[in-house]
């Protein structure tokens, strides 16, 4: 059974009562020594190595926390995914919050480090500059509206 | 002593409010709005009333509302916890008025400090060390001939300010007018008054603050010092005491300044001394002080062995303070982590979602303040804390020994945390040698001297391998031993609630 | 310093080890019998190692397993705990023969200190005072003599003994025969020995004993005192430190008296001297010594303010012990409450059981060590020690409120506790006022001066109509908006979980 | 609905958003204010009094927490039940346990307060005495066989 999480895949298939999962071409055979699903805890012995691990799961998203480190990972189709930090030409915003002000609207030519609004979360205010000048193309969201971590909020034209 | 307290927070404060007032045999009134229904401290008091929408200033920001709530609910007194209200002379005045008694100090006091400026000019006259500044500026042009005087690198920050807003650091001249805008409009959007004074940004200083707490019949004490130097986005996340920077001289001549400062606001009830540390020079300016219980408190009450919410609400109550300075001494070294739902990654930007895991490391000498538990909704709307690791030990290695074990073992599952940072920074040799400044963070991310991960450990294999094991053990059989051992509290009706799944 | 130990115990005392050893940075190896295959020791160490049959001499009495397991895994030392091997000193010979590290005093120590006979000569021999009484005797004749001498009361107990095993009361001659016959019988099985000595029986006594610490440089100290006197069947439920009885000139006596019966038989690592203490006469007799760490030992470590565990792997590797006597001092006042699955209204039998809920309390000052949770299986194997519920604050009259507090919130369910027994004595004003001698539990109940139900509450009605309700209320859709709020840390899986329950 | 404990009869009746129960001819109106029932845990409103309570529940049996104090109460058919405490002529096991030894045999004519057998349980030994002269009925243990708390041991004759 293969799975992937963000780029890396992870093919996993019994073998007696172990497990041999293979990742970067290299085959390690792992045992269960014990697993709690409903605490959501597992105790592996890995290559010799026991680890004990905590993995949670929401929709797509893995947490798993071994040896007092979390990582998230996000499960994928396999194929290449575009990072959305990357969206070309938009703003995107950095945390959870809700919009407070709005300084521009569709078709303004702004510049490059020019505030084009702020949010709030948390007792904290953010604002989201102009990376470049140019135009803005498109506005997603508008004053008092919540927005989510990384929705884009506005649409910039070189 | 009073029969009922309206809690005005929220969160692990609230909690930590109930427990003392539960020890000491007085009802509870939590207040709440409408992200909160489901929080562990409404679900802790004895009663709760629903002050209304997420905003904080349709809740627990809402004056009137709170007051009503405390009068209706005919509870005696209001503690207004740390942040929300507490600060606030015009609340704790109107809680007076309202024949309310409000746990802290005057308002007078809270007044006399809550104005940089003006507490500048008060710390000056009362003989307290203040950083080279000047308060009442106007123009721009002032401001720069201030700067220029002080020298640069300058700090100009809201007078009515706090909790780092309203500030910004200024290198060079040229910086100057855009910094005095933004800060403005932060100060005017924060506290609702745009003045600014501006003082001399000491690069390497260090934050020691010293507790102090006084009665209503003219006695008044120190509790030694936090040093709170670990602070990202100028706010605090790791603090310790005793602080390994002072000696005993240096501890004598600070706490004596922190009492001064107290006596010149005619301070009564818990307050803190916030102070800049030059530990080169072993100088030290007064920065500013918080008329109100700190989020680190717990440091405090456990190296001094005194419970400082217990004591509040005593000397609010008219109670005399029975002790001392001589009474006090410091036992032992007490670290506090700031288990905050945010991304280093990111900024260290806010991180909110549901609770999916959330275990609390616990042990001799361990102490969590918190207010979450797995299913807990962390919102935008409030300070993303989610929990206070407190740890206390016979000496700074044990503590810090202890601290690194228990946040290797906190668990949180759901929103992005700041637990594998701060191990990254405690595993530091700055941490472990002292010399850690305010700016140390930023700097060392900056310039890659913290690493945010462990290179000794082969982890993100492992993190991969457990990732994609629970989807196969959790969901076939093998899981069924463990599963079959386990025992819920409500079998006969767990069916029922399989169908509702 | 060791790199890996073997912890021979389980259950709390397992898991406190184990947090030490992990704070140290060493590795651990737990041990386990049938019953506790998924006990919390097992899962919390490094290793585990299955030692045999549910029967402690299949596995925790075990010497040759214990020892063989510690070096298959290749740890270097064997930490015992209480209970079980830790005073046999046969066991810690032959650890130390297989050339692992004993983590306690020497085989002599414990040998010295094991027989009640012998160690009672030694202790008058160096000025130790010792409750009148006679050791050797064989005859029922010589008893009969020796107990006319000393005047009843007079106990006979077990000079092997320990515990409250062989140990019996007589108040006249008539009942001696019967009582010798069957402390003997008793001593035999659980020593092994049917050695028996006489001594007078103090009625109003308190138990009083003295933390003492050395390491093998010499170096030995006493961490003052704990009153354990709150007992049923000769066995501790409630100590608390300071003891509200001692003098500051008395403390300083008994201090002394630890530390020279310790020397007396050079004494190393964690051990306890017990006194029987008159609060009348302010006299004090030695009763046995502990050598071993002891149940109570969190009061100690709060109060002292240092950690007896640790110290106690450092001093086995060899560590000097750096603090004199007028190091420690006493900060603030600790009480222990051992919540034990037993039923007080059943003669405090055990009760057996699978625990459906295990709510433990928290807040600050409260430390809770245990090792059980939801879905533990608690076996008529072992000791009905659930968990021990550990309180500090700055006094005892706040210790004692955040105790009640405290035993208030602990919710067990599935096997009867003495928690509300516990909730009764503290509230009862003989405890309050420091009257509870050994005896006051067993005369209290017998008076009725002890209510067990607080009269104040109409309880009984609140509980009936809250398990009707729960009925209807969890079973119905009713429920549904709280259950709804519940995040499972696994809910795409927990469908396949609900088709296999 | 009527549900017995042990031998007291609770009627409880929707009555609106609430609850009329009815307990020794006394009625009470009940709000649910918040029910938990993964944690186990009810908040209500008896009578205008604010009450949190813990129940579990194993088969008949309800353990329920409230205020501090714990209860253990048996689901009943309503009709007054034997307690097994005072089965007639029998001895029963005071804890749950292993027999250590038996003394006596079907027959044996026993002195009040003879020791007829041992058990143990968690470091403890229990000796199981005649509780008045008689002879032994029947034996339904024996050496080394575990029994639960309540079980009856050994049938006495007057």
């Amino acid at each position: 059974m293969k799975t992937t999480f963000d780029t890396q895949t992870i093919e996993i298939n019994p073998s007696g009562d172990n497990y041999a999962v293979t990742l970067d071409g290299k085959t390690v055979s792992v045992q269960v020594l014990r697993a709690d699903a409903k605490r959501g805890r597992m105790d592996l012995l890995i290559d010799g190595q026991r680890v004990s691990a905590h993995v949670s799961s929401d929709l797509a998203k893995r947490w798993v926390t071994v040896d007092g480190r979390t990582s998230m990972l996000t499960k994928t189709s396999g194929a290449k995914q575009g990072v959305r930090h990357d969206y070309a030409g938009g703003l995107i915003a950095p945390m959870p919050g809700q919009v407070r002000s709005v300084s521009v609207g569709v078709g303004d030519v702004v510049k490059k480090g020019q505030t084009l609004l702020t949010m709030e979360a948390m007792k904290m205010e953010i604002r989201i500059q102009a990376l470049k000048d140019g135009v803005v193309k498109a506005m997603y969201v508008s004053q008092g509206q919540t927005v989510e971590r990384e929705q884009i909020l506005i649409e910039m034209e070189a | 002593m009073f029969n009922k307290i309206l809690i005005a927070n929220r969160g692990e404060i609230a909690i930590r409010i109930i427990r003392a007032c539960r020890e000491l045999g007085i009802q509870t009134v939590a207040v709440y709005s409408e992200a909160d229904e489901d929080s562990m401290h409404v679900h802790l008091a004895d009663e709760a009333v629903f002050l209304g929408d997420a905003a904080p200033k349709e809740s627990y920001l809402n004056a009137d509302k709170l007051i009503r709530a405390a009068l209706d609910s005919k509870a005696d007194a209001i503690h207004p916890g740390y942040g929300f209200l507490s600060e606030n002379a015009s609340f704790a005045a109107a809680v007076e008025s309202a024949h309310l008694t409000f746990i802290g100090p005057s308002a007078d006091s809270i007044r006399a400090m809550g104005d940089k400026a003006e507490s500048k000019i008060a710390m000056k006259k009362a003989g307290v060390p203040t950083v080279p500044g000047l308060e009442g500026l106007e123009s721009d042009d002032d401001f720069k001939k201030a700067a220029k005087e002080i020298g640069y690198p300058v700090l100009v920050k809201a007078a009515a300010g706090g909790g780092g807003k309203g500030m910004r650091v200024v290198s060079e001249e040229k910086e100057l007018t855009e910094a005095i805008e933004s800060a403005r409009s932060e100060a005017l959007n924060s506290f609702g008054d745009e003045r600014l004074l501006i003082e001399k940004y000491l690069a390497n200083a260090h934050h020691i603050e010293f507790q102090v707490f006084g009665d209503k019949h003219g006695n008044l004490v120190h509790l030694f010092e936090r040093e709170c130097s670990v602070q990202r986005r100028h706010q605090k996340i790791i603090e310790e005491t005793p602080s390994p920077l002072l000696t005993p001289e240096i501890r004598e001549q600070m706490g004596q300044a922190a009492v001064a400062a107290a006596k010149a606001v005619n301070y009564y009830n818990a307050g803190t001394v916030e102070f800049i540390f030059d530990p080169i020079l072993s100088s030290f300016f007064f920065l500013e002080m918080n008329t109100r219980l700190q989020v680190e408190h717990p440091i405090t009450e456990l190296v001094a062995g005194i419970d400082l919410v217990q004591w509040q609400i005593r000397i609010a109550a008219g109670e005399k303070f029975p002790f001392a300075q001589n009474h006090f001494h410091q036992h032992g070294h007490a670290i506090e982590c700031r288990v905050y739902a945010e991304d280093p990654a990111n900024g260290f930007l806010p991180s909110t979602g549901r609770l999916l895991q959330f275990i609390e490391p616990r042990g001799p000498g361990i102490r969590v303040d918190s207010g979450f538990t797995v299913g807990s909704q962390v919102t935008h709307f409030y300070d993303p804390l989610l929990a206070k690791l407190i740890v206390h030990a016979e000496n700074r290695e044990v503590a810090l020994q202890r601290m690194k074990t228990a946040l290797q073992e906190f668990v949180v599952h759901g929103v992005v945390t700041n637990i594998d940072f701060m191990q990254a920074v405690l595993r530091h040799e700055d941490f472990a040698n002292s010399r850690v400044s305010t700016r140390w963070v930023e700097s060392a991310l900056e310039s890659g001297i913290l690493l945010l991960e462990n290179p000794q450990q082969a982890v993100g294999f492992h993190h991969l391998i457990a990732a994609a094991l629970a989807d196969v053990v959790f969901v076939s059989g093998k899981a069924q031993s463990a599963v079959s051992n386990e025992t819920d509290p409500f079998n006969p009706w767990r069916k029922t609630d399989n169908y509702r799944v």
